[in-house]
C-alpha cells in the first residue's frame, strides 16, 4: 500500500467519488467525464455490484476493454446487451428514474449551481465556454447529482456566478481538497482530504465555509480501493483531467 | 427504386448560405468529417450548426468562416484536447451566435420538429439562466396546472450523417451509438448520408433492426470511405488524435488556422482521405 | 446483475385491482396472450387496459369483467373476425368506459409519461370531436401564437410485453414490429416480461440493437413458451384462427362466454398452451 | 379478359383506388385495411413503381410472398430494410411529410367526415364500434386522405354523422358503387362504376348528391390490371372485406 502522504489527488477523487454510490443506483455520466466513468466503475467493482452504469454511448453495463479519454468513446460500447440513445437517458432523468448524475462546473457557487456558460458577460464573453451538455435538464430531475471538479481555487468555487447553466439536487460536490456537501440548499465542507489544511480549503474556496480543526477527513483510499483502481484505470485515465 | 447516390460535391452543392445544418455524431465520433470539409470547400457562410456534443466540425467550421450561428449543448474536444479554439475566438469576438442549448433541448426542438408541433415540453431548465437567456418560454399545464418549459420546433434544413453502410436507396446502417443522428433525419427537411461502404441494400434486409436511417427520408448518399475522418469510426478507425492535436494547435491563432485550413482542408481530397 | 425470472403467477399476482396496464402488441399480433389468462385466472377487477390496437386481449378481459375502462385507438379483430363482442357489450351497457384515443394520441400520453412532462403537443384532433368527448385541451403556441391540442401524461402503473428472447436480467428481443412495446415499457412503472425463450444475455452483446427492451427497465421475466397465444408470434407461430373463431362467436353471448373462459382459460395452462 | 358485365365490386375498388396512387408518393394504410394494402401493390407494379409504402409493422416497401387477412401481419415484413414505428409513421404524417393515408368510417358524411367510434349517443352507445385508430390525427395531417368503404347505403354514407372521430384531407372516396372527389369541402360523384344507375347511387347515399346520366363512368379494369390483380392477390384477400 502506498503511504498516506502519497495519495494522488485523482486517486483520492476516484475513490471519494465511487464511494459515493450505492449498489442498485442507475448512474449516469456525460462527455469530458473521465473521474467519473472510472469511479462509476470502481464502485461496481467493490461495494455496487448492481449499479446501472448508463453513458452517451447509449451502452448499459458496458465492461470497457481500456477505458478511453474521450467518454463517448466506442470503447464503452463493450459488452452491453441493448442500446439506449441519449434522448432515453435524459427521459430517464426527465421522469425521476435516473438516482445519480455525474456533472462539472467551471465556476461552482455555495448553492452547488454551475456555470459551463461564459466567463465575463453572456453576449461577449471574456471566455465562451464548452456548455453546459446536459446539465440545465440532469441538474433539476436526477435524484441526486455529484459534482466533481479537479481544480478548487477561488475562480472555480466562486461567491457569484458570472452564468446560471444550470441549478438543481446537488448532493456532492469532490474536488482535490475535499468533499462538499449540500444541505438546505448550501454547500458544507463534509471532508478534507489527508493532508488539506482548514485554510488552505477554506482560502482556496471563493464562498464562506465553516472548516476548522474538527473538520472530517476524508479517509484516505484503502489498499483494496487503490488496488482495484490500478486494475480499471491502469493507463491513468483518471489523471487525464488534471492535464 | 430510386438511385439516391451522388458525389460529395454534388450533394453538399445545393445548400444555400444560411442553411440550417444538423450534424451527426458527438464530441469526436462518427461526425461528417468529409461532408464538413466539404462545407469549407465550398465556402458556405452564414450557417446554423445544430448538434448535441460538437467539436471539430463546429469549431473548423467556425474557423472558415462559414458559421453565424451554432445551436449545441457543448462545443468542447473533451479531455484529449480541451475547449475549442475557434469557436470560443468566434463566439467572444461577436461574429458568431452561441444559441446554447442543454443537449436535452436540441431533442427536443428535434422531437417537435419531428412530431409536427410548434414546441416541445420538457423536464428541467428550473433555476437556469438558459431559458430567459434564450427566450425560452414556459406554459400552465392545463391538466395539473403546473408550469413546465416549451422549447421550440428545430428542424434543419439538412441533416448530415455519415454511417458505416447505405444502400443506393438510403438506408443507411449505423454499427454502434446512433447519437442523435436519427432524430437528426427525421426532423431535417432534406437528408445526406456519406457512408464508408456503398453495400447491397438486400442484405440489410436480413437486419434491418440496425439500419437506423430508412431510406425513405433520405435524399442523397455519398460513397465516402474515411469520411468521419478525422472523427472515429466504429469499428473501422479511431479518432485521429495527432490531426485533431495539430489543428487544435492551429485553431488558436488565426492566421494559424487559416494556413492549417488551406493546407489540410483545400488539399486534395486523395490527400486529406489517408490522413 | 439481478435474476429477475420469476413464474407468471408471483409476477402478475402484485398488480392489484384498479391499476392501469399497458399491453404489448397491436390486434392480433404478439400480445402477452399467457399473462392476460393470468390477470384473467387472478381475478383482477378495476383495470384500465392502455392499447393502441387491441382485440382478444381486451375483449376477453372485458368479457371476464376485469375491466373499468379501455383507453385504446381500436379494439376488434381485423377483418379476420371482426368487432369485439365482449368489449362492444361492456361498453354498450355501460359496465367498461371506452377512453377513445387515437393511436397517436396513446404514443402522444405515454411520451408525455416517458418525458416526465404533463402534457405532450400533437398535430392533429382538429375537426374531431374527440378532444371535446375526452377533455383533451388545446394550448397557445407562445412562439407563433397557433392552436395546438395537448393530450395529458398517460403513465401505466404495469406494461406487459411479450418477447422472443429474454435474459435473466430482463433484457428482451423482438423478432420484428416493436409495435408501441418500447414506449409502453419506457413509460411505466413497472414492466413484466413474458418470453417464448430465456437465453444467455451474453448473445445479446452481438447484437444489442435487436433489444428492444433494456434490462434495467424491467421488474420480472417469465419464461413462456408459447406466450403470445392465442397472437402471433413471429417467426415462431401465426394467430390462432381456429381459437380465436371459437372465441369471438362464444363472446357474442355472456353465458356463452363465461363457460369458454372456464374450459379454456381457467382449464390447465399446459392444455391452453398446447392450443 | 372479363367482360365487363362480371366486374366484380373487389376488383373494381381495389383498380380504382390503386389508380388513385401516382409514383414517388408515400402512401399508408392501417389495421384492417385489404383493400388498400392490395391497392399500393398493385399501383406500384403497375403505373407507380417508386411509391413509399407503409405500414403499421413499420415495414418500407415490403413484398410480401402471400397477402394476409390482417394488415398488421409479420407477413407485410418480408424485405424491408430498415425498420420504424408506428409512432414514426404518425409523426411522418404530423409533419406534413405522408402523401396519402387509406382510411375508413362507418359512417360518412357530406364532408367526409367519418364515424369509427359509436352508433346512437356516445356514452351509452346502440352500437360501440371498434374506434378510429389514427384517423383522427391522419386525416387532418396527411397530405390527400383516400378513404374507402365497401358498404354503400344510406346507413353507411349519412347526412350526420353520430360523432365525428376524424376529419380533415379527404381527397376521393371509393365504394362499390362509384368514386366520390371532395371539392370545397363537400363530396361530389366522380363516377359510378360500370353498370351502376344514378338512381341506384343516388338512393344509397344517405346526403344529397348530383348524379345523372352525364355522370362519368369508371373505366372498368384492364385487362392488365386485372392479371396483375390475380397475381398480387392469388387468395382473394380484397374479397375479405365483403365477407
Amino acid at each position: 500500500m502506498e503511504s498516506p502522504g502519497s495519495i494522488l489527488p485523482w486517486d483520492m477523487m476516484a475513490v471519494a467519488m465511487a464511494r459515493l454510490l450505492k449498489s442498485g443506483e442507475t448512474v449516469f455520466h456525460g462527455v469530458a467525464s473521465p473521474l467519473p466513468m472510472v469511479a462509476i466503475l470502481l464502485a461496481k467493482h467493490l461495494h455496487a455490484p448492481e449499479l446501472t452504469y448508463l453513458n452517451i454511448t447509449g451502452a448499459i453495463d458496458a465492461a470497457p476493454l481500456r477505458l478511453p479519454l474521450s467518454t463517448v468513446d466506442p470503447a464503452l460500447l463493450r459488452g452491453t446487451r441493448s442500446l439506449v440513445t441519449l434522448a432515453d437517458l435524459f427521459d430517464l432523468s426527465a421522469r425521476g428514474r435516473l438516482d445519480v448524475a455525474f456533472l462539472s462546473g467551471v465556476q461552482i457557487d455555495g448553492e452547488g449551481r454551475i456555470n459551463l456558460s461564459a466567463i465575463g458577460s453572456y453576449e461577449r464573453p471574456t471566455v465562451r465556454l464548452p456548455g453546459g451538455a446536459g446539465s440545465a435538464m440532469l441538474m433539476p430531475t436526477a435524484r441526486r447529482v455529484i459534482l466533481w471538479r479537479t481544480r478548487h481555487d477561488p475562480r472555480t468555487f466562486v461567491d457569484r456566478l458570472d452564468f446560471v447553466t444550470a441549478s438543481g439536487n446537488v448532493d456532492r460536490v469532490v474536488t482535490p481538497l475535499g468533499v462538499f456537501v449540500r444541505i438546505d440548499g448550501r454547500l458544507h465542507v463534509e471532508s478534507l482530504h489527508t493532508g488539506v489544511a482548514p485554510e488552505v480549503f477554506r482560502e482556496a474556496t471563493g464562498f464562506a465555509v465553516e472548516v476548522g480543526p474538527d473538520t472530517a477527513v476524508t479517509p484516505p483510499p484503502s489498499a483494496a480501493e487503490l488496488a482495484m483502481l490500478r486494475a480499471i484505470d491502469p493507463d491513468g485515465v483518471a489523471r487525464s483531467e488534471f492535464a | 427504386m430510386i438511385d439516391k447516390r451522388t458525389s460529395l460535391t454534388d450533394a453538399i452543392a445545393p445548400i444555400p448560405d444560411g442553411a440550417r445544418i444538423a450534424l451527426g455524431g458527438n464530441t469526436l465520433h462518427r461526425g461528417p468529417g468529409a461532408a464538413v470539409h466539404e462545407l469549407v470547400r465550398q465556402g458556405k457562410r452564414g450557417l446554423e450548426i445544430v448538434k448535441t456534443a460538437g467539436a471539430y466540425d463546429v469549431d473548423l467550421l467556425c474557423a472558415a468562416g462559414c458559421v453565424a450561428a451554432v445551436s449545441a449543448g457543448f462545443v468542447g474536444y473533451e479531455t484529449p484536447f480541451g475547449m475549442a479554439p475557434a469557436y470560443r475566438r468566434a463566439v467572444e469576438s461577436g461574429v458568431v451566435e452561441a444559441r446554447e442549448h442543454a443537449c436535452a433541448t436540441v431533442i427536443a426542438g428535434l422531437r417537435a420538429a419531428i412530431q409536427g408541433v410548434p414546441f416541445m415540453p420538457v423536464a428541467g431548465l428550473h433555476g437556469s439562466d438558459l431559458p430567459a437567456q434564450r427566450g425560452f418560454h414556459s406554459l400552465r399545464d392545463p391538466y395539473s396546472g403546473t408550469e413546465v418549459f416549451v422549447i421550440p420546433a428545430l428542424m434543419p434544413d439538412v441533416a448530415i450523417v455519415h454511417v458505416q453502410e447505405a444502400d443506393r436507396e438510403g438506408n443507411g446502417r449505423i454499427v454502434g451509438t446512433r447519437f442523435e443522428d436519427v432524430l437528426m433525419a427525421q426532423a431535417a427537411r432534406r437528408v445526406i448520408l456519406t457512408a464508408e461502404r456503398i453495400v447491397d441494400g438486400a442484405l440489410f434486409a436480413a437486419e434491418p433492426d440496425t439500419v437506423a436511417i430508412p431510406g425513405f427520408l433520405t435524399a442523397a448518399v455519398v460513397a465516402a470511405p474515411r469520411g468521419a475522418w478525422p472523427f472515429s469510426c466504429t469499428p473501422d478507425y479511431d479518432y485521429d488524435a495527432d490531426y485533431l492535436a495539430a489543428w487544435v494547435m492551429a485553431a488558436r491563432d488565426p492566421d494559424a488556422s487559416r494556413q492549417f485550413i488551406a493546407e489540410r482542408v483545400f488539399a486534395p481530397v486523395a490527400a486529406v482521405a489517408v490522413g
